[in-house]
């Protein structure tokens, strides 16, 4: 059964230095309160995994969290580049960050077939692409039916999963509506996972085939009102597309960055 | 009396006016979600709209900045999980037109948006391929939009990210279960498609008032062009207006969430 | 897009003699309407395809319509055996009926592999049965990652795919929603597909990620009220547990059986 | 005084104390069935209910007849697809305990509901394997639950649907990924474990007013007996008044829908 603890003790408690970390969330729900804290918690040498890294992966890594990314898209989408992810990759700042790149469809199928307890994903992918000269985990398999080639990645079955969600009811079952992304598979794949939700309450009101995680099938719940902002939470609350448009302008400069991550995640997170 | 419009505009129209009513197109974000928007707001009202985020059939009022904006979601006809969009609609075969933007493309319509340079010690690092790699591969047909220059026509891409051809464009020669790849390529001065013996893509329209000098200078390789170079179509009133209180929605949208 | 037709029409038009053909439904939404109507058309060697085939089957192979079955569990669920079945393939009546036989998590993955247009499924299936012994399209691979032996099964992709579902809009995109079962997978990986819906509605009143299948990835819709009597439609009407009971002794016997047939296939259902 | 109880109850009742509150159950229609709401109603309200047709965590008020009834969609906390279910509920490791019945059972507990006789030339065809082949290896564990009698416990089952622990007793030895296999079996005359050596089941309890020479009689091989042979608590006042009530509310829900 989900146990509710306060986002700082989810934290402690269930992420560990060197861990294997996926924070997912497709532009949706993007567990930004979470990624604050652990930044704030001082985590180390964390492999990240996500399909679609943006601002909070952008910041983790700036502030020296990570060693390795595990990606498939790393950009500030509508905006550009993120630039504490560049400057790690192309001047090791402030470290070097190794990366292991898939495509779209590889890490979403990995991500399933980790849910699904599978060692491995298959799929018909990486055709014609430079990318399996590169990513090494990326094999090909012949199928014994048809004798098709058919790319193989291994599973992700990350140590935790961070996730946010619309809320909890207070067995601690969690409802996840709107672009749902891999949050699902992300969970069930993982040895752990801590999920943060704007509120807690009595009936989910889920409709019959809603996405609803099992209390039983979440290690943490941390409520976390706005967890997700600046991206956003359908029906709660929208995407601030604003504020990642600036962030261009804070990611390029390292003492830019500095000074944001000092003002909003040192100190001023640190009291909420 | 002609009207006045950018070559951005121009772009944008030529690129909308590619997509038909029955097609059902995995889009892009940035160039493409725009032109393919247009297209639904103009002449194909019921042109099918995906999203890698999971949105079905999607009809969002103003451009979403990211794949994933809330306005996809609540204007589609359902919301699909990922791995579902990726493994059923797309791999399925569902997908009859995957549109594309790219960082770099070369002759054989290789894209990369993975990075300049070597690919561990890089000058310019990208985003990465996304979906991309598997909509070139799996959707019926590819459609790039891509601003036209030096920078971006190279003859051979840093790194194939996404095959168009390959680098002898035979890269889909004989492949089973495999589109047929990009068929045509919509800049800001011409249109461009794949020779059908060589797969080299050639110019077979100009935008007008483009010369075929203009379009050498921003090729990164010795560009051919159709025996009969057509001229596209000019925008007409009703697009450019259309084109233009889209944009206008979006950016006051997209401002108005200033904190 | 979809097209709308009556069911004689949509059976007429896209069911063939020697098709493979999934009608499915796990309990819930079974097309037994559109079933009729294929034992009225006297549709023949059809290779009938489903996790569970029940009564619907069960009367489709009396009637003479199948060749084959490929299949995981075949009952009357909660009551006994399928008569018609047993006596198909224990005394081939009233011709042989082949079978091929899977489990339910090989199936349900054989389908999901279809709709993702992949050639084999690939799970951790089949250890110490004997099914493998019977069913030779079951094979074994090896995990190129961990070396782990896994089964492999070829993806289903049946010519055709008939479900039932509680509603459509008019431009035919169709709801389900309750036990969703294999359906939507068993729609996506068909070449064709007809579904039978209880209504054509102005909004289909479906919540944000509900099951809904786009008009243009269904071939035929024919409007079908009571279509999954006596099974069930959510929302709609309950399943009859008593009939399923009676189906016992009408199905034992092979003169009950044409009587009921006759009187209730042929004759009844012909005018609906 | 002691409590009136027929051995069909006993049964159901013994098979309903295996499961525990913390338990992630996926059920069997019939007798395993009765068996988990029963603890749901008595011993264990928190026990987590999981059937094939995709409803998880469900609470029917009366058992259904078929793995998907209403009434076992409409009282659980979601929903999901088949697929799913087999791929991230069972395989993915979420199932404590499998529990299943079967029409055949052997002395190394494989399961036999395919057929009686030869494959291609079947005496009795029965439904075939279901679920059951990979909820024996993907649940943690299994519990069974069977009517005792020489028909049904057989020495070697004529084919095994389902892995017990195989013909000799070896079959999960050195697998990887897979769970501990059945565990216990609840019949109407005893309960029986596998040896912890050798894997072939034991009587470890008689039923109240149960010998050992109506097990022998019942049991198809040579049957043998924990050393310390314990008696099962008999059925609670409690249990068999849930017990009862669950039946009569479902009989007469079952016979409500006649038309």
């Amino acid at each position: 059964m989900a146990e509710f603890l306060s986002l700082k003790e989810a934290v402690a408690r269930h992420i560990h230095d060197g861990d294997t970390l996926a924070m997912e969330g497709f532009t949706h729900l993007i567990p930004f309160a979470a990624g604050h804290e652990i930044i704030r918690q001082g985590k180390r040498d964390l492999t990240l995994i996500r399909m679609t890294p943006d601002l909070v992966y952008d910041q983790l890594i700036g502030a020296g969290c990570a060693k390795k990314l595990i990606f498939s898209w790393g950009g500030n989408p509508g905006v550009g580049s993120l630039h504490r992810l560049r400057d790690a990759v192309e001047k090791s700042w402030p470290q070097p960050l190794e990366i292991l790149e898939h495509s779209h469809a590889a890490m979403a199928c990995a991500f399933e077939a980790g849910a699904a307890g599978l060692p491995l994903a298959v799929l018909r992918g990486y055709i014609g692409s430079d990318l399996p000269k590169v990513n090494d985990q990326i094999r090909f398999i012949e199928c014994p039916f048809t004798g098709e080639r058919l790319a193989a990645v291994p599973s992700i079955r990350p140590d935790v999963t961070v996730v946010h969600a619309q809320r909890a009811d207070r067995q601690g079952n969690v409802l996840v509506e709107g672009i749902v992304g891999v949050q699902k598979e992300a969970v069930l794949a993982a040895k752990r996972s801590i999920v943060t939700v704007e509120e807690v309450v009595d009936d989910l009101g889920a409709s019959v085939n809603a996405c609803v995680l099992p209390s039983w099938a979440i290690t943490a719940i941390a409520v976390s009102p706005r967890g997700a902002a600046p991206s956003y939470a359908l029906g709660y609350y929208e995407r601030d597309n604003a504020f990642y448009k600036r962030w261009d302008a804070i990611a390029r400069d390292r003492d830019a960055f500095q000074s944001w991550l000092q003002e909003n995640v040192f100190e001023e997170g640190a009291v909420s | 009396m002609s009207l006045e419009y950018t070559s951005a505009e121009m772009m944008s129209i030529t690129a909308a006016r590619a997509l038909t009513n029955d097609m059902t197109c995995f889009v892009g974000i940035g160039l493409p979600s725009e032109a393919a928007n247009l297209a639904r707001l103009t002449h194909a009202p019921d042109v099918t709209l995906i999203y890698e985020s999971g949105t079905l059939q999607t009809r969002p009022d103003v451009l979403p900045l990211s794949i994933g904006d809330g306005e996809l979601c609540a204007s589609a006809l359902t919301t699909v999980a990922v791995p579902e969009m990726f493994r059923y609609w797309l791999q399925g075969g569902h997908i009859s037109v995957g549109f594309l933007g790219t960082a770099q493309i070369d002759r054989y319509a290789n894209l990369n948006t993975t990075l300049i340079g070597d690919y561990r010690q890089p000058k310019v690092r990208l985003p990465g391929g996304g979906g991309a790699p598997e909509i070139a591969t799996n959707a019926k047909e590819v459609f790039i939009t891509v601003t036209h220059s030096r920078r971006t026509f190279v003859k051979e891409v840093d790194f194939i990210t996404t095959v168009g051809f390959g680098r002898d464009g035979k890269a889909r020669d004989n492949v089973p279960n495999i589109g047929r790849g990009p068929t045509v390529v919509i800049t800001d001065l011409c249109v461009l498609k794949p020779d059908p013996a060589t797969k080299e893509l050639t110019v077979t329209a100009l935008h007008p008032g483009v010369t075929r000098e203009q379009v050498i200078e921003a090729t990164g390789w010795e560009i051919r062009f159709a025996e009969t170079l057509d001229t596209t179509p000019a925008p007409t009133e009703q697009e450019l207006t259309v084109l233009r209180e889209l944009k206008e929605r979006t950016a006051a949208h997209h401002a108005g969430q200033a904190q």
